[in-house]
């Protein structure tokens, strides 16, 4: 079973998901949300290394809730999946366990 | 499936026991039962009776205590963060001399060891922080 | 006394209560007859965007209490420009557009220039 | 010379409030004056009466106490801020109909202008976060 | 029912509550008769370096605390190893001679094995 | 007159010092404090512009509290001078203003 990580600070002023795009499996997911939504931006730094994670088989997802509150709709990269808060608990259902990065 | 939650930041200043809220409602709703959501660090403050934020502010500290009377939940503020933040039921006041006590009611204090026996307990501890 | 005040304001909107807080702050320093402006830089231009619907996470949208500012008197609102190129936000997707945009050397003279800085 | 200082964090979470303290202590010793500390955001949390730390931890809202008792400092807490996040006076408790308050003596709650005026009237308003 | 759980400490100490109130939590969860791991990595690496002299900023010194660990009966000490090389951090500054050091890839598996993740 | 900025956070977890650098001028001074204080190392993100910068006429203080406090007095780069509380003070009227980076 795989891992579900979760990232709640912008990623151009913390290193959290730098940190854990190191340690990510292949068979892992990935949940951004609060502020840590400014990920899915193309220009986010690590934004280059996500991508690479999405091609060995990482899963991506954004909160919605969260993207929608910082006007950042328009603006998600390919292969980052918005979802809601009930997605995410299933999410968590998906994984063995949850690391969140903060 | 049974989960637990644990949440280490402040309402208002940090996003983060909102997160943790709107986790537990949809957990709830989906028929998925909530051992325990376990307040350390910053977390503490969820637990003050005595925040007055302004009237077209979401509440978080009665949203959680609405949530607790309508799904028996089991909130507990960890005592070793409370005392050091300033988080007092009424035992505690006393034995520390206080003058007064803001634990809200729904919530109780306990130790650390809560958080712990939630982990062994449940299938799923998630962190908010 | 007239001060020349500056506000740096470099947090995101909603994660933290700092860019409200930061806000806030300007508007009741308006009332006061001094010189106050306000900075946007790093991760504090994400104010400024106006697509923001914060009702998603119950929070009051910031995108909607900025324009305040230039009401309350605050004329000099500045932005990092670089702040903006690295996060690839154009000047058309900001709420205001009043903006002064500044280099990093501008804003080296624009905080030597000041009495006091309030950073957030 | 006339400094001021605005205080953003909370004293044990975070490390800022210590430094402003012994800011505010080097300062005076130095023979200049301090006009007012400013508490604001998760800073108001500097005032409560309700901590109570380990013995053998450093008490920071004692030492507060202490310093404006020698050096009869004016130690403002922001309204906004403290009703927020739950800390209150005698007065603001009646006015929200709560059962208690827990504003430590030697500070006060006032409003944002408070800040402003720091500003206006000092040489120097450092602020620590 | 022994769980697997492993603690992660990725806080430096002192700026922040969090690394003190995180090996709290190891120490209490000791008592119980779980399979408790905790791991430094990030900024929490700073935690383990023996040369720590709090007092000067009245805080309990962490490096005298971590050797708790083990006399709690905490046997899994886990260190990435890049969070030290990034800092140029030699493992005869560490307070800790039991410390397994871990790389990315074994993280990754570590992290897969657990029954609960406490993250700070 | 010039500008005192201080940091108190971490350069290998935040970007603070290094948006403090892109904007500091050379007259100006900066003043690690708190978990900044980890800006002294050689390995720290932005230690080479720090030094650039110090070359160019910026001074570099630390917290000698902080460093002693981390255990990193022994680890100081070259050109950034330890001082304390008092000094700190004394370092806010050498410049017109302070900027607080966090």
């Amino acid at each position: 079973m795989s891992t579900l990580h979760t990232i709640n600070k912008s990623p151009y002023t913390h290193n959290t998901l730098v940190s854990c795009l190191k340690v990510c499996s292949e068979r892992d997911g990935i949940l951004l949300l609060e502020d840590g939504v400014f990920g899915i931006l193309t220009s986010a730094p690590g934004a280059d290394e996500l991508q690479q994670l999405i091609q060995r088989g990482v899963k991506v997802f954004a909160l919605v809730n969260d993207i929608k509150a910082r006007g950042l709709e328009e603006k998600v990269a390919p292969n980052i999946e918005p979802i809601d808060y009930n997605a995410f608990v299933r999410l968590t259902l998906n994984h063995r366990c949850v690391q969140s990065w903060y | 499936m049974i989960f637990s939650l644990a949440v280490y930041s402040a309402p208002y200043s940090s996003q983060a026991s909102y997160s943790a809220y709107q986790f537990a409602v949809s957990l709830l709703n989906q028929g998925h039962s909530l051992h325990r959501v376990f307040f350390y660090q910053d977390g503490v403050h969820n637990a003050t009776n005595l925040a007055a934020p302004p009237q077209d502010e979401f509440n978080l500290q009665k949203a959680w205590q609405r949530l607790a009377q309508d799904h028996h939940l089991d909130l507990v503020v960890c005592i070793a963060a409370a005392l050091r933040r300033g988080i007092l039921d009424e035992s505690e006041a006393k034995r520390y001399d206080k003058q007064s006590h803001n634990l809200a009611t729904e919530f109780c204090i306990s130790g650390l060891g809560q958080l712990v026996e939630a982990a062994v307990v449940s299938d799923r501890l998630i962190c908010f922080g | 006394m007239n001060k020349k005040i500056l506000l740096i304001s470099r947090q995101a909107p909603y994660g933290k209560s700092t860019a409200r807080e930061a806000i806030d702050i300007a508007l009741a320093a308006s009332v006061y007859d001094q010189n106050i402006g306000i900075l946007f830089m790093d991760d504090g231009v994400f104010q400024l965007l106006k697509s923001q619907q914060s009702q998603h996470i119950d929070q009051k949208n910031i995108a909607l209490i900025l324009p305040a500012l230039s009401l309350y008197g605050i004329e000099n609102i500045y932005v990092h420009r670089e702040s903006l190129d690295i996060r690839m936000i154009k000047t058309d997707e900001l709420i205001l557009d009043d903006l002064q945009l500044l280099d990093n050397n501008a804003i080296g003279n624009l905080l030597s220039q000041q009495d006091h800085l309030l950073s957030f």
